[in-house]
């Protein structure tokens, strides 16, 4: 897509609609590191459109000033897709919850990742159905207690990493809404990312999950459980690096050390770009729905083809040689080609 | 000898075998030719449930018929007036849909206890009198194939298979087509294997001398070519004629086509063939499931294309949230339904018209839209055209409805010259449109009632769509009751608001006092059927509708204009339904839900009998 | 000073808020004390869209209001007569539904500057003659609460926030309710916050006080009860009835019921009421989206329980295919849409009646089924349990139509004693039923048309269904046309031999000329203003349908009766359609589509109007 | 379910209906092969279900004398997740399609995974959509010419094993049409297995993709590519096992490596049982799509409570003092409970 030298800033990207979200709602802090990230882009705000399904973090479209569509639950991968594919030229980002993008729309999700569609896919995971006022979603923890299941669900919960990475994402990575540092971050290395983008934002959700991810947040308990990745370092965790990752003895897992006790060698040094994708596997285990050693940061990062370009030179091949015909030129050749006779 | 030579203004023959026994490109080479000699015509195939049955069993057989005149063809013919039966199964399958003294060729060699018992013959139909109605040609298919083909340098397998072309031979022969297409047309298929081209080409003119020598064939005959408009033709089912349809509207419109399509029998080969069409501005996208084929249409329309999906009924139905969400967004949108018979998976491979009431009345809330149909395999065309132009000038979606009926049927189709076609180019907003410089995506023109089309990528016009609800002008979502009421009824207003033509009623006598009104397939055998009745001397009028929702505006008239309306359908009474409810007439209707298609005389028969009582 | 009581017939109140005042609370709380008091009431909230809006803003105000009177009472009531506004923001909002007159309760403590412009309010209305035409109190509801509480241990946060407590004391006074019950629902709520508790029941009497002391209120009224029937109540909305409803038919059909839901607004809560009842014998099943969750409870149902499967437009859309697939089953399904406005997303939280077309003709092919609806809260229980034994008794899906408006009002219900409702109990298909000792899976029952259910578990009758076309008895896939003509000419008539009791007319003068037919929730505004217009002496008949598939075989006869029918919808005429069709009567339609259920006094009008020109 | 002592031999489960495939089809191979193991299950044919969706694959109930439903095209896991909830005394088998599972019904699929339903899921994988004549499936290799891609496809096609081990699946499994035994052996673990049990097995469709698996089945090639996984036992295939399986160098993936030249001790020794799925993850990237190196056999086994015992059990201990109450009674009970008040 065209990189056009605007100087925007993050105003230009505020509508003019009043945003409504309840009160300490997370949303307002993604929107905010959005809005201000944009610019960055340096994309015309007209070549950008962001995508969405509904939910409480789908209405997040209304207040870019950028292309935008709120469309119906789950669907927003399919239609993103459409859009992408047949322009292209344009930058388009897919705004998706917990429900929208694992629940109803978890089969679009996974078959964009695999064709590699060139979206940017945000999904803003607060463990609950918002909008619906608080049942259990598909990342809500086993045992969780909701309007839906007054007696603890029962479903274990995706990892929304895991299953990305089951179905071919490029790029997974995750952040978490509060740290807009972070957040910008990982949102630079998606943008750049040629392909399917998949980035999970933990998100508050001040009504019906409040504090769900206070423990990666407070000053007292992050830093003993969040794992910034940091492509090329030694994964090392804890206010003072005490913690490290390693690999499991025996095993393909990985696990959690103290940095005294381990050689410098035998700690994970992160590598974002490993062409398989079981190392972006492993470490998505590393944490559990307990989040307790819960990573952040880009998980996988590899170049393949995006979908679209591919079809656009399969298009443009199919074109070669009538770059110049005009709409009826082809229409005729159309019409004309193959088993045809004349009569009178 | 020489034969015998009588003309026939009409023949119906139906080539039936095994689904291994190359039927279908038999049948379709035999139409070709008489295509070219300028005989009208109409054909169509018949294959099997499965994807290849058990070789010689009977629900294994594979059929094609070509209807051909003297005169302009409305149907593929109700009963074929020659049957080509290639084993028992053949014959058994379709011994019951022939009239009275039709000729039969079989191929004897396949009438072997075994394959008779296959099929359940508990004795030899050619040996007993079970076919002494008929006049029986015994031919020796097999063996006088692989006679033939004795000095040349192919298998016995090849050779046996080439006993179709033998028996194009034999038919070529005694209907008087040329050959030289057809010896063309097999050095070129099997360009690459020459052995079997020269095998096929010898079975293919083996069968033509032994029609030419053997006494059993004392009679050829001539059909005259038809009184048809000069010019250059193909010949199209209504799937191909549907894709290209929609290729060309792309190009009249100046738009890039994307469709967005998860297969299903009956429609899977509009994405087949427009997968084809790259170099035509069509990009083609198998989706994941049709809610993802109708929504990456919908984004696409979104990106300033036509977006279109094809799909059947069951597809349809996974569509229909989506489409609510496209009559909100108000964009281009072209459904394409080929419809099947049954609720649920039904029977796929079989023709129906029970999907109107889902194309009208099918959303949650008052979602209205477009629906037309198709009445014919080459109008298709022009309704896939009619259906971009719908969905580009008034920018909502715009369901087509076509069947198995006519997406499996070929007829002729004189080309139309580019220009003919209507100009489909639209404007895409660029500047803002409302006072003080800001744009108002919902701001809709007093004529169309459409909203402007602005398009990502256009500075200055950037703005949010969605499936909330929304205030006219400005679009913004609204919860204000009134604007929901606005909303609901300019919604409803869009769609009678699109221009359509008057519904054309066809009376030549003009005395008719019965009305007979059809919507999509039914237009062959319901115009065979009048054609037929007129032809003893009985009125009757015949109109058919192109264009469901909106109706054009006289339709009311029209039908006050007649004692009785009779409307067939291949349903319960759907068309039926919508007409009694808008006009208030008790319509008489005739309703067949078994599959198949009208026969012209069941029309006729029940025609007459609504004239009688009229 | 001894207050002057003043009897009153019937009033509505309006408690309105922010969205954290309490409102709903306050408002249930009254509502309870006046059922107890034996009035007959009904009762509507009225949420904000957004889940928690900013305080004081316009779209953050939260009502709920209370219709109660000294006879029966048929909804929420129009206009209040009463409106208790907690902040500008819930004056604003609501001051035009008010009538002349009407009494309004403000907090003036919340009128600031700061609030005032929230709401756009360039000048306090409270100090300008904008009020001029009600009896407004003005009440310092805050620092009235804070003061009452001053001794007590509780921080001015918590006791700031008990003001609606003091409200609903207020309102208690004024209208005589009795104090117990609300200082004991206090104790109870808070046990397990004494201080609360006690805060609670500090403000509430401290509001009943300021009643009982203050000149401003000079008046307390009375409303005597009504002539309810005897025996024990509770409060339902539609969507509690209606899961009421569905586990009491499990119960009387001695079998499990299993929900299959998607969450989606307004039918959530009855998923949330089911999972609530596993002790019935409920299991709730919350699936990964609707077509899941109809599939499950199809499954369930094929497994031998009752399947059943809630949800609201969009996700009835979602479930249109698997509908399709039940039909062809032939298996039992209840299938609940609580309609909400719109097409698409629409306005989620408004009502509407426009799922009538999608419920009757919203699948591929043709696939009938039975659709009922319900006409009140309590009905909703009843309209369940009608569904269930169409369901169980003739084997196929049903779909219950409730609405946004149901889903919310709440009115009092005299519980049913179990043995009063219908015995579901179904007999499961145990012994093969076909000649030679062959189990028929198909064989259809000559009265109910309905095919033995045989369950997996159940030796020796092992079988396969599917949704491909089949044979009549042995129900094996069938691809004979007939096969096909017969079922599905059988399939429609399933629907129609479902015996369902006669449409009953109300026409208490017997000398009406105009019939207002009605289906759902209208019933409440359609009957109260009837009984407006029969008051005033306009004689006026009135007709509801709960069975809309298949309709009453009277109802052709009872439209015959009238010279002219009147048909109100909360939608563009979703069942004037159906009956115009059916009966070719040239119906009146009132249609309103703006999310909010009719008016009685619109509805009125409307009739009176029709009746003078009829 | 209970294990009844019954007798029964393979002919017990063929149904009176025509097997409709085509000639050639590797559909009667696993039909025959279903049909001979059903006997070793030990349970009684009335408390079987097979429950499928749409394509080739999914006539397959008509052909076993057990209960059947052939529902609708991708939906099979969820309606037999409703019929397993409700019904836990049932064997529930699912068969399906690599477009039926994967295409449209691919959430479905990975919902019943996650939750481990206790379906036994058979997806026969032919990498082309059969019924439907000829089209590209998630499946189908990338490039791949069908009907629908006629200058190749441009999907990256799943690998479904990766995809069920991201979607959380208890079980994991492939096999392939052809080999009975081995069918069997995967049939016999995933019935013993306690929740879902997701089989991919190979199979030809002789019409559309033939011979797509010949290099797993040739004599000339099979033992050079198929990686026969046995429980407890080292990794090595090729005809005299002179290949095995050793982890990458330095990364988290595995690869080939020739047995004469490592120490026994790296062999990768495989256990489905190990906790974590990134064993199995890893493992299920050891092949790619053009089956060089196709492991086959058991990828993972592991316990976890099914969905159907966890939701039983919360049924039951809400039922928990009213065992002995009559329907009516319940009723009464119901109706009664909560805030109630009497008149008259
Ligand atoms: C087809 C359909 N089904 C259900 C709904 C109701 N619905 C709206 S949003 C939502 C889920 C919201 O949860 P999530 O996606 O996690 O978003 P959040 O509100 O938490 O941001 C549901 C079930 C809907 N709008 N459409
Ligand atoms: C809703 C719906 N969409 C599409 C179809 C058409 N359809 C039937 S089977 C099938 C795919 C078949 O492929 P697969 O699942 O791989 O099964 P196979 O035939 O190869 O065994 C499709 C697209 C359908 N029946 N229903
Ligand atoms: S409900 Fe939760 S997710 Fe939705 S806006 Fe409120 S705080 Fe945010
Ligand atoms: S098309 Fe392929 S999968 Fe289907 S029956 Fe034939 S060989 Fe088997
Ligand atoms: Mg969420
Ligand atoms: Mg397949």
């Amino acid at each position: 897509m065209p990189e056009v030298p605007v100087k925007l800033t993050a105003k230009d990207f505020r509508s003019d609609q009043e945003v409504r979200w309840c009160p300490g709602c997370g949303d307002f802090a993604i929107l905010s590191a959005i809005q201000s990230f944009m610019p960055e882009l340096g994309i015309a705000r007209e070549n950008i459109t962001f995508v969405s399904g509904i939910g409480c973090s789908s209405r997040f479209p209304y207040y870019l000033n950028t292309y935008g569509m709120h469309s119906i639950h789950g669907r927003a991968p399919a239609i993103a897709t459409g859009l992408a594919v047949s322009r292209p030229d344009l930058s388009v980002w897919v705004v998706s919850g917990d429900g929208d993008a694992l629940s109803i729309g978890g089969n679009h999700l996974i078959h964009a990742l695999r064709r590699n569609v060139n979206l940017k896919i945000l999904l803003f995971n607060n463990r609950i159905y918002g909008l619906t006022k608080g049942q259990c979603s598909p990342t809500s923890e086993f045992g969780k207690v909701t309007k839906s299941t007054p007696v603890g669900s029962r479903d274990t919960p995706f990892n929304p990493i895991a299953l990305a990475l089951g179905a071919e994402a490029s790029f997974v990575a995750r952040t978490v809404d509060s740290d807009r540092k972070h957040l910008h971050s990982v949102l630079r290395a998606a943008a750049a990312h040629q392909g399917s983008a998949f980035i999970e934002i933990y998100q508050n959700c001040a009504i019906f999950n409040d504090g769900a991810f206070d423990v990666l947040k407070d000053p007292a308990s992050r830093d003993s459980v969040l794992v910034r990745l940091e492509h090329g370092k030694p994964i090392t965790f804890g206010a003072s690096g005490e913690k490290c990752v390693v690999r499991e003895p025996r095993g393909f897992g990985l696990e959690v050390a103290d940095t005294a006790n381990v050689p410098r060698s035998e700690i994970i040094v992160h590598d974002e770009t490993v062409e398989g994708p079981a190392y972006a596997f492993t470490l998505s285990r590393l944490s559990d729905s307990d989040l307790s050693n819960t990573p952040i940061g880009v998980f996988r990062r590899v170049g393949r083809p995006t979908y679209e370009s591919m079809v656009a030179e399969q298009n443009a091949s199919a074109r070669a040689g009538n770059a110049n015909a005009t709409p009826d030129e082809l229409l005729s050749e159309l019409l004309h080609s193959g088993n045809t006779w004349t009569l009178g | 000898m020489a034969k015998q030579i009588q003309h026939l203004d009409r023949v119906a023959i139906r080539f039936a075998g095994d689904s291994g026994d190359g039927m279908q490109l038999t049948g379709d080479r035999f139409a070709s030719e008489t295509a070219i000699l300028g005989n009208d015509l109409s054909t169509l195939p018949n294959y099997p449930a499965e994807i290849r049955a058990p070789s010689g069993s009977l629900h294994g057989v594979s059929s094609f018929q070509v209807h051909f005149a003297a005169h302009d063809v409305l149907t593929p013919g109700d009963s074929p007036d020659v049957l080509v039966a290639m084993n028992p199964a053949a014959l058994r399958a379709n011994i019951a849909d022939l009239p009275p003294n039709a000729e039969i060729i079989v191929n004897t060699d396949e009438f072997t206890p075994r394959n008779l018992e296959k099929v359940g013959y508990t004795s030899n139909p050619l040996e007993n009198d079970s076919l002494d109605g008929y006049t029986v040609h015994r031919v020796p298919l097999t063996t006088a194939t692989i006679a033939a083909l004795a000095d040349l340098d192919v298998s016995k397998k090849d050779a046996e298979r080439a006993k179709n072309m033998f028996a194009l031979g034999l038919l070529s022969w005694m209907y008087s087509r040329s050959t030289e297409g057809t010896v063309e047309f097999l050095k070129q298929k099997f360009a690459k294997k020459p052995k079997l081209a020269a095998a096929n080409v010898a079975a293919f003119q083996a069968g033509w001398n032994y029609g030419e020598t053997t006494e059993d064939f004392a009679v050829r005959y001539e059909v005259k070519p038809a009184q048809l408009a000069p010019g250059t033709y193909r010949s199209v089912n209504g799937n191909t004629a549907l894709a290209y349809g929609l290729a060309a509207a792309g190009l009249r419109a100046h738009l890039p086509v994307f469709l967005g399509a998860y297969p299903i029998t009956p429609a899977s080969e509009i994405l087949h063939e427009l997968s084809a069409f790259k170099r035509f501005g069509v990009t083609t996208f198998q989706a994941e499931d049709e809610i993802a084929a109708v929504g990456s249409a919908l984004g696409a329309s979104y990106g300033g294309g036509l977006g279109v999906t094809s799909t059947s009924g069951p597809g349809l139905a996974l569509k229909t949230e989506t489409l609510g969400l496209a009559v909100m967004l108000e964009l281009p949108l072209v459904v394409v339904n080929v419809q099947r018979a049954g609720p649920s998976t039904g029977l796929p491979t079989k023709t129906e018209q029970s999907d109107l009431n889902i194309a009208l009345f099918g959303r949650h809330g008052e979602a209205p839209l477009a629906v037309i149909a198709a009445r014919s395999p080459a109008d298709c065309f022009y309704a896939a055209v009619e259906a971009a132009r719908i969905a580009l000038t008034y920018r909502m979606p715009v369901i087509l409805l076509s069947d198995g009926y006519l997406a499996n049927g070929s007829e002729p189709w004189l080309l139309p010259d580019p220009a003919d076609l209507p100009d489909l180019q639209v404007e895409f907003a660029t500047e803002p449109n409302g006072p003080d410089g800001k744009f108002l995506p919902y701001l809709h023109d007093p004529h169309t009632l459409a909203r402007p089309w602005a398009v990502p990528g256009t500075p200055g016009l950037e703005h949010r769509v969605g499936g909330l609800e929304k205030a006219d002008g400005t679009g913004a979502v609204s919860y204000v009751p009134a604007d929901h009421d606005l909303m609901m009824r300019l919604r409803a207003a869009r769609v009678e608001a699109i221009d359509v033509p008057d519904l054309e009623v066809e009376d030549p006598s003009g005395d008719a006092r019965v009305l007979v009104l059809g919507w999509g397939s039914t237009y062959g055998p319901i115009g065979a059927a009048c054609r037929k009745l007129r032809e003893r001397g009985v009125s009757i009028a015949q109109a058919h509708l192109r264009h469901i929702a909106p109706m054009p505006k006289n339709v009311g008239a029209v039908l006050a204009g007649y004692d009785r309306v009779v409307i067939p359908e291949m349903n319960l009474g759907q068309l039926a339904h919508v007409v009694r409810e808008r006009y208030l007439v008790d319509t008489v209707s005739y309703n067949k839900v078994n599959g198949q298609p009208f026969t012209s005389a069941e029309l006729e028969t029940v025609l007459e009998e609504v004239v009688r009582n009229a």
